[in-house]
């Protein structure tokens, strides 16, 4: 699943590019909460490239975490061992999250639709699933507590839907007036969604609260992008091209972080 | 102080896990209590509601080998390797044809921190844990227990999630001493707050230590002896799952079991190898053979010692 | 990481106290701030209101130099010994005669469990906190911030308290790294909530350490670098109070302060023997004398270590 | 202040009989939240006498305790050294007290009137008051949580009062009826004030929910007792004398846990 590389450049997988180009977008930031899978590898990619100042929180109960290996999970012993604290659940989501100290926030997602409202606990109707997903973990009160949300998925006819089975967690409701003003009423600290970075693009939202196609991965076509998402999406007027993974990422992925090439193939 | 709480895993889970019971056992990916949820497995025990935040591989096991009829949750899954088939088929009643004989599992459903909550205010004996959770999603519809409640200062509405009393909590920890004084370092998860919302407690422990080891350093202490019904020790009792500093998670087994539990002889058989073929954790540490144990072995991190000092 | 935040007492205390803040030094007996308290009276800050669950010799002293309006509290006095003068001289105002001319202090009152209620809602961003306590008693008469809450699963109603968020907190611990990474044992009262609560965080320690020795032990950090402003190197500076492991509580001085304290004289002279006519905490160790130091230190009593493994 | 005491045994003083008396008390019990001052040594007494497996629960946060020296504090360093556990005062208030977790709160007072209810915030008016008093520290809740509650207070016109100033602390609030069934109505774990010793005498509470004294301690009279009760007090049919401190509880409170004298002069 090599894609298209710009001539010259080094072969890369989309999953690679997906990776680089979440990490890429931590610069600046300073205290990640980290989820299972993807956001893992991409915040341990960002801590050696853009954001080393960045602090990672993981929801077991860390905060400062200095793996000294890829962690297998987000549990994994190696992020405890050089931690900067260890704490309970109970206060890890109480103080950290809900008190309002993470920055960025990173969700995966089964289904999304156009506002970033994510489903990851069913597909079909909720008391007779076809599929039983596995539920929110900490998504919906991630998604309303970390200042700001990103999301890493592949896009899908059957992940990027007009409207979504189950709202797991919450993004932009009906469109960013809506948001803005359940927001403020309910005194979310969170702003919501702000990037969804797939395996073809990277969607940022609009004034509208709707996703627009800012980026496309190098060798991915706006065709393939309207096949896989299921409504007339949004593109930029100066739609860019994602600069391709430097020889330096692809390094750090395949030597360092993901030698066994679990997240990456 | 009180005699010794030290029993064997089939002892404590015999006297103290009963039909019908709703038993937690708690370990966020750190200290799960593989061998107390196998001796369970082992024992027959039925209509079991099962609580825990993430329902991985040892709630597969259990749920397959018919202990349960409910389970209460916040994520489903084991975490970075896929599904847990055992929870699916009888989850998916509609379109797994192979389940549709299997018993329906009900499912009751929260977030990590409306489970935190749960048993937070289990422990704390509160009627209810309040958090900023849940607005404008589907969770609420699912699940009528998550309920709205109103600041009495007038400034806006919170949810609220009811309080999570265990019959039975089980908590693997790094050590204890024969009066249940329990000592976590590393993640610690939730297990303090099942504890201590729990009618009876069993604590599995990987050293049984002398009580001055615990009272040398009791700010380590996350479970009292006065809560605790039972002691058991079993070394390794944790895997596949680790313990800070005795050995690591040993992933191989998480990526095998992906294709395990994928149909449900595959996962009989396993049951049938490694949980009912086995009279305990001693002869499941040997099948596991001392070469795969010493590869779980990590080099050493110590913590260093602080000072108490000595006032007399 | 972020660069070093060590400051003089006088510098963290000038840049991050201001007139009219909420300020909480807390410490239940252990670890109470005295070194900060004492510099906030020698900068003259004004107005502030008080928080603290037991306002004991510190604030007593503070209020006595006039430093506050207001005081929010559950437990006025000093523990086994007798009153605070300076309080009570502004808090009745209708007998205390030679206190009449002295500006009245604002009382907001609470419980120990109603204060660390409020700190919890605070550092957790909850509009409110509940807690069995209150019922049938006149403290909700009094503070009518203490309200009634009606569960929402029909079985009753318990208590609330307002979350409370200071403008700064004070913590005294054993130690810290250069970036505010810090590590307390022993009693641990409820700082680790008044430092989340707030907006500010200063934390005094008795002994700067690299940030190594904090790694080596994540589950002894009470208080990540993340939410603290200014790291205060202060060895003895909370003196009379103690710091486990490292000095006694100097009984000695909390009895005589029973003497001082009972008239407005007698305490405005000896603030200007300790606090006015010496310049920083160096001052007040250099006077206490070397002797007076050495009676108060304890004998060994280590923790031991534990293992935390190395996961490379 | 030496009690008349009983030809030939040791001369006591009325604090000792008081504490004496409250140690005697904790006999069968298991857990007991520890107050300042009196019941501080009474505590330390009792696990030292007629109740050598008593844990003691400091609300400074810790459980377990095993005091080198009789503790200067309720949060003196030598109930931390050697502990079973030490928590954060949230732990040990939510899981410990308001868990029910504790057999036997103590609690001293200002004022109690003859139901057990306890005054220590205020003397006269709350909004200008004649004495400011410490308040409730965490009485109030100890009252309503503990599984039944000591009192441990001098007698005097002043102390023992028909009409408290100001309710700090729930006793049995206008007789056993009301309380019983408020504590059922809004499910209180305690069952409220259970005995109060004092420098002359024993009370336990009746089925009215009123105190009674059972017992004089040597020396003193019921017109001495008449004299320091704001009320006519009631008095058992089948009045008893405490017995008199015994030789090895006077060495272990003279030699062992105040031999500075603190608490018993």
């Amino acid at each position: 699943m090599t894609a298209d590389a710009p001539a010259g450049a080094a072969a890369f997988s989309k999953n690679e590019m997906m990776i680089v180009a979440a990490a890429r977008e931590l610069a600046g930031q300073r205290v990640c909460f980290v989820g299972v899978g993807l956001p893992n590898i991409a915040v341990n990619l960002a801590q050696r490239t853009v954001a080393p100042e960045l602090e990672l929180v993981y929801e077991a109960g860390v905060f400062g975490a200095r793996p000294a290996r890829l962690p297998l999970s987000i549990g994994d012993p190696t992020i405890v061992t050089g931690a900067t604290a260890v704490t309970s659940m109970f206060e890890l989501f109480s103080f950290y999250l809900q008190g309002g100290l993470i920055d960025v926030g990173f969700l995966g997602a089964a289904q999304i639709d156009p506002f970033g409202n994510i489903n990851t606990t069913v597909i079909g109707p909720y008391a007779e699933p076809v599929t039983r997903l596995p539920g929110s973990g900490g998504a919906c009160e991630i998604a309303i507590n970390a200042r700001q949300v990103f999301v890493i998925m592949r896009q899908s006819k059957r992940s990027f839907v007009e409207s979504i089975d189950f709202r797991t967690s919450a993004g932009n409701l009906g469109g960013a007036e809506q948001s803005e003003r359940i927001r403020r009423e309910q005194g979310w600290l969170g702003r919501g969604p702000s990037v969804v970075v797939t395996d073809l693009g990277i969607w940022h939202f609009g004034e509208d609260g709707e996703m627009r196609l800012d980026s496309l991965h190098p060798g991915a076509t706006l065709d393939e992008v309207r096949a896989t998402v299921g409504w007339e999406p949004k593109v930029a007027d100066s739609l860019g091209t994602t600069e391709a993974p430097t020889a330096e990422e692809l390094r750090l992925i395949r030597e360092e972080l993901d030698p066994g090439g679990a997240y990456t193939r | 102080m009180p005699g010794s709480k030290v029993a064997s895993m089939r002892d404590a889970v015999a006297a103290l896990v009963r039909d019908g019971d709703t038993v937690a056992i708690e370990g966020f990916t750190h200290l799960i209590g593989f061998a107390a949820g196998h001796e369970i497995i082992r024992q027959r025990k039925r209509d079991l509601t099962l609580a825990r935040l993430t329902p991985d591989l040892i709630y597969d096991q259990m749920i397959a080998a018919g202990v349960a009829r409910k389970l209460i949750f916040s994520w489903l899954g084991n975490p970075g390797v896929g599904g847990l088939g055992a929870i699916r088929r009888r989850a998916e009643p509609a379109t797994s044809g192979e389940g549709r004989d299997l018993p329906r599992l009900e499912l009751e459903e929260y977030s990590h921190f409306g489970m935190v909550g749960r048993y937070t205010a289990g422990a704390a004996n509160l009627p209810f844990y309040p958090l900023r959770s849940y607005f404008e999603t589907d969770l609420p519809k699912a699940n009528p227990l998550i309920r709205e409640i109103e600041s009495p200062y007038g400034d806006g509405v919170v949810y609220a999630v009811p309080p999570l009393k265990p019959d039975v909590s089980i908590v693997h920890a790094q050590r204890a001493d024969a009066n249940g004084n329990t000592q976590v370092w590393g993640l610690l998860g939730c297990q303090k707050e099942a504890a201590f919302a729990a009618d009876r407690v069993i604590v599995v422990v990987e050293e049984l230590v002398p009580e001055d080891v615990v009272r040398a350093d009791p700010n380590r202490t996350i479970i009292p002896g006065l809560i605790v019904d039972a002691v058991v020790v079993e070394p390794f009792g944790a895997h596949p799952s680790y313990v800070q500093g005795a050995y690591d998670r040993d992933n191989r087994f998480y990526l095998e079991w992906d294709a395990i539990t994928r149909d449900e002889p595959s996962l009989q058989a396993w049951l049938g190898e490694w949980v009912y073929g086995l009279d305990g954790r001693a002869a499941y540490v040997e099948k596991l053979g001392a070469e795969r144990i010493a590869s779980l072995r990590p080099g050493s991190a110590p913590s260093g010692s602080v000072e108490y000092g000595r006032y007399e």
